[in-house]
Parts: C-alpha cells; structure tokens; sequence
C-alpha cells in the first residue's frame, strides 16, 4: 500500500515535469507523459521517497515557494554582492577557514537541502560531511567566527529553520 | 504591456549573467587556491548560468511571433535552470571532499576543522 | 625550454591562420555565405509541404526526416556500426558473470550527492523519453535521447554504486535483451510498409514512410486523438522510440561492463 | 570586413584545435590521453561541417510555419519558401549526426580496448607497453 501510494506521488510529479518540459498540452502528449511517468516510477519510487504522506502536505509547499523566493532573491543577492566586491578588490581580501556547523534534521532530504544552500550562496562550500556527529565541515571565505554554534548562527540559521518545516 | 515588462525583466537577467560569468572568470585568475577558486566558480554557476536560464524562459514567453513554440524554449529553460540549482552545489561538494582527501592544503587558512578532526581520529577518512 | 615552447605555440598559431586564408582563399570553404545551397532549400520545402505531398515526410524536423526519410538505409547501417561496437566490447568480457555479490562494495559518495543523484535518477527518463517522442517534432531524437538516458546509470555508479544497479536489476542480460528487442523493432518497422503495401497489391519501400508518387503506400502522418489533431509522422515516431530503447539499453550496458570491478575480469585476462 | 575577420577567426581557431589534438595523439605516451584527443580531434570536424552549413541569418530567428506540436493547417508554398530562404543547411547537420554515432562507436570499443590492456599490463603508458609486450613475444 506505502508502495502504491509513493508510485502515485512520484508518478504526478514526474508527469508534472514531464508537461512543463514539453510546452504542449495535447492529447497525445498527456497520455504518453502518463504512461510514461507510471512506468519511470515504478521502478523509481522506492529510491526517491520515504513517506509519500509528506508529498501531499499543503503546509510543507507553501514553506517551499516561500523559502524559494526569500533565498532566490535576498539571500542570493547578499552573497553575490559580497564575492564579487572581493574579486574585483584589488587586494582580493580573504579570510578563509573551514569551520564545523552542526546541524539538527534528520531526513537526507533536509540535509541535502541545507548543505545546497550553503554550497549554493558564494562564499561558503561543504566540504565533507559527518553523518554519526552531525555536522558539516565547510570552507568559509570570510570566517569572521571560528566557533561551531556562532558559525552555524551565521551561516546555516534560516536554511536550517526552513529545511525543518520542509521536510522534517 | 505585461509581457512587455516580463521580456524587459529576462534581458536584464540576461545580461546580469552575463556579467557574473564575468566576474567569475577572474575571480578564477585572482583567487589563489582550489577552495577560493570554488566560490568564483560558483559566482559563475547561479548568477552566470542560473538566473539567465530563467530570464531566458521569461523572455521567450513574451515573444509573441514564437507562436506555440514560445512555450517550449519557456519549459525548456526552467527545467534547466531547476536542474542546475540542484546539481551544481553537488558537483562543488563533490570537488572540494575529492581535494582535500587528496591532500591538497587549503593555502592561506586561519582555522582547518576538518584536518584536525581527521588527525584526532573523529572523523573517519 | 620555456622560449621553445612559446615559439612553437606562435608557430602553430601562424600556421593555422594562413591555412584558414587558404582554405578560404581557394574557395574551399564559403566566407560568410548568406544562402542556402539549392538541395538544402529543396530539402526545406519538401519535408513538410503538404501541397508537394509526392515527396513529403510528414515532419517538420527535417534533420529526422532527412536521416530516418530520405537516407533511411544509410541510418540503419550507422546503427549497425555502433552496436557492432557494443558487441565487440561485450565480447572482450564475454566470460565475466555480473553478480551483486562481486560488484563491489557498494560504500558511495556523501549523503549530499547520494540524495541528488536519487532525484536526478527518477528525473533523467522522463526528460529522456520526451527528447525521444518529440524526435520527429523538435531537434532531438532517439539517439540522443538514449544518450541522455544512459547519464542517469552513470551518475549511479559514479555516486551511490554499482551493486545497487546491479541488484535492481540491471544486470547484463537484462539489458542485452532489451537492446536486441529495440533492434528487432527498428527492422520490423523497416519493413512494415512493404508488407502492408503487399497486402494492398500495390508497391513500397524499405523503410518507407509516406506515400511517394511511384510508390502509394505509407502510413498516415497525422493521428486524430480527442479531436486534436497531432503529428505522429508515420513510421518516424515509432522509429525514434525503438531507437530509444535500443541505445538506452546498449550505452547503459556499456557504462555497466566498465565499471565492474577487476574481480571479474581477472580470470578471463589470464586464459586469453 | 568585421564579419569576415570573425569567420576567418573560425575556421583559424579549428584548425587549431586539429593540431592540438594531432600533437597530443602523436606525443602524449598514456592511452587514455590518446583517447581524449581523439575525441576531441573527431568534434573538431563535427564542428567544421556543421560551420559550413551555417549562414548569416535574419535579425529574427526564423520560426516554423504551422503549429508544430498540434497540427490544424499545413503552412504554405510561400511560408515555406521565406523559411527556407532564412534557415540553416540541414545537410551538414544530418551528416554530423552519423559522425557523432560513429564516433561514440569507436570511443566505446577504445575504452574497452584501454580497460583490457590496463588487466592486462596494470598500466597505461604505451612505451611500457609495448616494451612488455616484445619481452612477452620472446
């Protein structure tokens, strides 16, 4: 039954991607997305989810569109600014380290979406992640602290509140 | 008139990736080591190939002379871009672990947490 | 040593800019041309012109209609030659036995790149198999979406391991048949026209996909489903599928058999 | 002139590229070396033909005529004919896909001509190679 159910998740949203990567809406094109994203699913599913309750939660989307837009924009614009105001300084001032961020989720998903933020914005990179302890090891361009919980404070705050809500 | 500012609203992304590539080129030639060079290659990948995927996806969805394929270059481009959001992070996580398992040393650094964990022994190589 | 390899770098460079003059120069190559040549304007005009429906394909992606149309032995001969290839690089390890026991350990990469390469694992066929079923509407096609599709193997053996494939079943006679059986595909849809034009008492072509004026038989081109009509392009867009099939399969064993570990491969060497 | 000082800058910088790839095929001693240049040296020529089908085009991109995904009219003669006049050469492009099979045909069968030979001899250098493999004849 779990198993029919997560087909059924992954299936539509494969079919979603499936139309928005055609661009057409006919007929043909809808009954082959949905054979196709049966079929892609059945032997999928099982690797990609864990609980297909989580698929359907109105909540966690909403959190998701408003996470999307807040790093998107802000989050994004700062790190840029800050990366490429340092390049172009002629004396190119850095201040590297690579400093440990502990982190408090439990799924791979939210991990994973903590540690691709933090690799996504310029200016921070995972470097190597510890499973048992729970923490991230990352390359900071600009250390300004060097202490696991003030780092953290620093770098992962909002992705770790919001990778909370979306998937924990 | 809408379509107008949303066409308007691509270019500019557009053109911003293009600046942001750039900027990331030479910030790949003045940073001085593989870690630094990372965070200008990243530069390169949100702002030089992220954000003008999606402006490209905006602009050709207000050509109206496209006719039905406009829709097509549109979907094109933002599963491109949805694709590059999530696998580039992965490729400079990646990179960076492959590096400093092989024991290149992150020159200048003030504070290596994770050399210290490894010469503790917490952290299995 | 340093000024040696400068010169011969100027050197190469010089050399490259006075062939290009040449080449130029000597009317080899066009400089800036602003036209077509006539056969490609023939070829543009006919492929989708309903009015000129003696030569028509049915498609209005002409580099299709042009490779599986009009020069549709020559296609089957090149995919002759690649899966030659895969059969010869089968038959270097025709002795090697693919079990999830000797497929290694299975350890992976980080938990970062195991989570994304699931996703990107479920994502990367459906993209494919849409490059594959738009072959004959929009630049694209089987092959290349069989190649597209083989990314998604490769990214699993690269990041979490091979006996996770292998153990799902994508074991070497897998694949193998599901190769041959997209091959076997592109032939009977190579000679479906012939025989239904047999049947007809009227006359057709290997691979021939719509009617021409010395051979009137062919499948329809355009299919009628809900009262939209959608081009399906006759015999292209079954063609396209298998090729899918075929290749999907073929690169995708083709990654599988390069990553087996050396195990296997110990025994064979020595006998040979 | 511009226009033609870039379309000597292709073709130069092609050509370029063959010679490249020509020098490391020659001299560089590892076989996967030889391999990569020989990939390379087979997209140079992709590339070439599929520069000589292009053409100067009109400020617009010259769009299809007639639905493409669902089809309600056939475009017409005319239609036809001003695509015609703006579009690219297909016939290159035709080529260079045959080009590209045959060319991963014989990328493939390489590398598992390399992997054999790699068991075989535990490395990849051709002068340690060949070396072993007269010492074997003896």
């Amino acid at each position: 039954m779990a198993r029919i159910s997560s087909i059924i998740g992954v299936s539509i949203l494969l079919f979603i991607l499936y139309i928005a990567y055609t661009g057409a809406i006919t007929p043909m094109d809808l009954i082959l997305g949905a054979i196709a994203s049966v079929i892609i699913a059945s032997f999928t599913a099982d690797l990609v989810v864990e609980k297909a309750g989580k698929l359907v939660n109105i909540k966690r989307w909403c959190y998701t569109i408003a996470y999307a837009i807040l790093y998107l924009t802000v989050i994004e614009a700062k790190a840029h600014w800050d990366v490429v105001k340092r390049i172009l300084h002629p004396k190119v001032p850095v201040n590297p380290s690579i400093v440990r961020i502990p982190y408090e989720v439990e799924s791979d998903y939210a991990k994973t979406t903590i540690a691709n933020s933090i690799t996504n914005t310029p200016g921070t990179v995972v470097v190597d992640v510890d499973d048992k302890r729970k923490v991230f090891y990352v390359h900071w361009i600009d250390a300004k602290v060097v202490e696991d919980e003030k780092a953290r404070k620093e770098v992962s705050f909002t992705f770790e509140k919001y990778a909370k809500k979306i998937f924990d | 008139m809408i379509w107008d500012i949303v066409g308007w609203i691509g270019v500019a992304l557009i053109v911003l990736g293009a600046i942001m590539d750039l900027i990331a080129s030479i910030g790949m030639h003045r940073f001085r080591n593989f870690y630094l060079r990372l965070h200008a290659a990243t530069v390169g990948m949100i702002g030089g190939a992220f954000y003008p995927l999606i402006g490209l996806g905006l602009l050709s969805l207000s050509l109206e002379y496209l006719g039905i394929t406009r829709y097509y270059i549109a979907g094109i481009s933002f599963v491109s871009a949805l694709f590059v959001l999530l696998t580039a992070p992965v490729g400079s996580h990646v990179l960076a672990r492959a590096a400093h398992r092989a024991g290149i040393k992150p020159e200048p650094i003030n504070v290596d947490r994770l050399q210290e964990d490894i010469g503790k022994g917490v952290m299995e190589e | 040593m340093e000024k040696r390899l400068i010169c011969l770098g100027v050197c190469i460079t010089v050399t490259a800019f006075i062939l290009a003059f040449a080449l130029i120069y000597t009317g080899i190559v066009p400089l800036a041309p602003t036209g077509n040549r006539p056969l490609a304007t023939i070829f543009l005009e006919s492929t989708f012109n309903a009015e000129k429906w003696w030569i028509w394909a049915g498609s209005p992606e002409v580099v299709t209609s042009i490779l599986w149309d009009y020069r549709g032995i020559d296609t089957v001969y090149e995919t002759t030659v690649f899966f030659l290839a895969i059969i010869g690089a089968i038959t270097v390890v025709r002795t090697m036995k693919l079990l999830p026991e000797t497929s290694g350990k299975g350890r992976g990469l980080t938990v970062i790149a195991k989570t994304i390469t699931k996703i990107t694992f479920a994502t990367i066929p459906i993209i494919a198999f849409s490059i594959a079923v738009h072959g004959h509407l929009t630049p694209g096609g089987g092959f290349q979406a069989g190649s597209a599709f083989a990314v998604a193997p490769l990214l699993v053996i690269a990041a979490l391991s091979l006996r996770l494939l292998v153990e799902r079943g994508w074991g070497k006679e897998r694949l193998l048949a599901l190769r041959t059986t997209g091959l076997i595909l592109i032939g009977i849809i190579a000679i479906i026209v012939p025989i239904l034009a047999i049947l007809r008492h009227s006359i057709a072509y290997i691979m021939q996909n719509q009617a021409k004026l010395w051979a009137p038989a062919g499948l329809s081109a355009v299919v009628d489903l809900l009262g939209v009509k959608s081009l399906l392009s006759g015999t292209l867009f079954w063609l396209n599928l298998s090729e899918f099939l075929a290749v999907s399969a073929g690169l995708s064993l083709v990654f599988v058999l390069l990553a087996a570990p050396t195990k296997n491969f110990d025994k064979e060497v020595k006998t040979q | 002139m511009i226009k033609d000082i870039v379309w000597i800058y292709y073709y130069a910088s092609l050509i370029l590229i063959t010679f490249m790839s020509i020098y490391g095929i020659a001299v560089r001693p590892n076989l996967l070396k030889k391999i990569i240049m020989l990939s390379i040296l087979s997209d140079t020529a992709n590339m070439l033909a599929v520069l000589l089908g292009y053409h100067i085009l009109s400020p617009k991109p010259p769009v299809y005529p007639g639905g493409t995904f669902s089809t309600t009219q056939f475009p017409s003669q005319e239609q036809l004919s001003t695509f015609a006049k703006y579009a690219v050469d297909p016939i290159p492009q035709v080529l260079v896909v045959t080009a590209i099979v045959i060319g991963l045909a014989v990328l493939v069968f390489l590398s598992f001509v390399a992997v054999l030979i790699y068991r075989r001899y535990g490395t990849l250098d051709m002068r340690v190679v060949s070396k072993k493999a007269r010492h074997e004849v003896k």
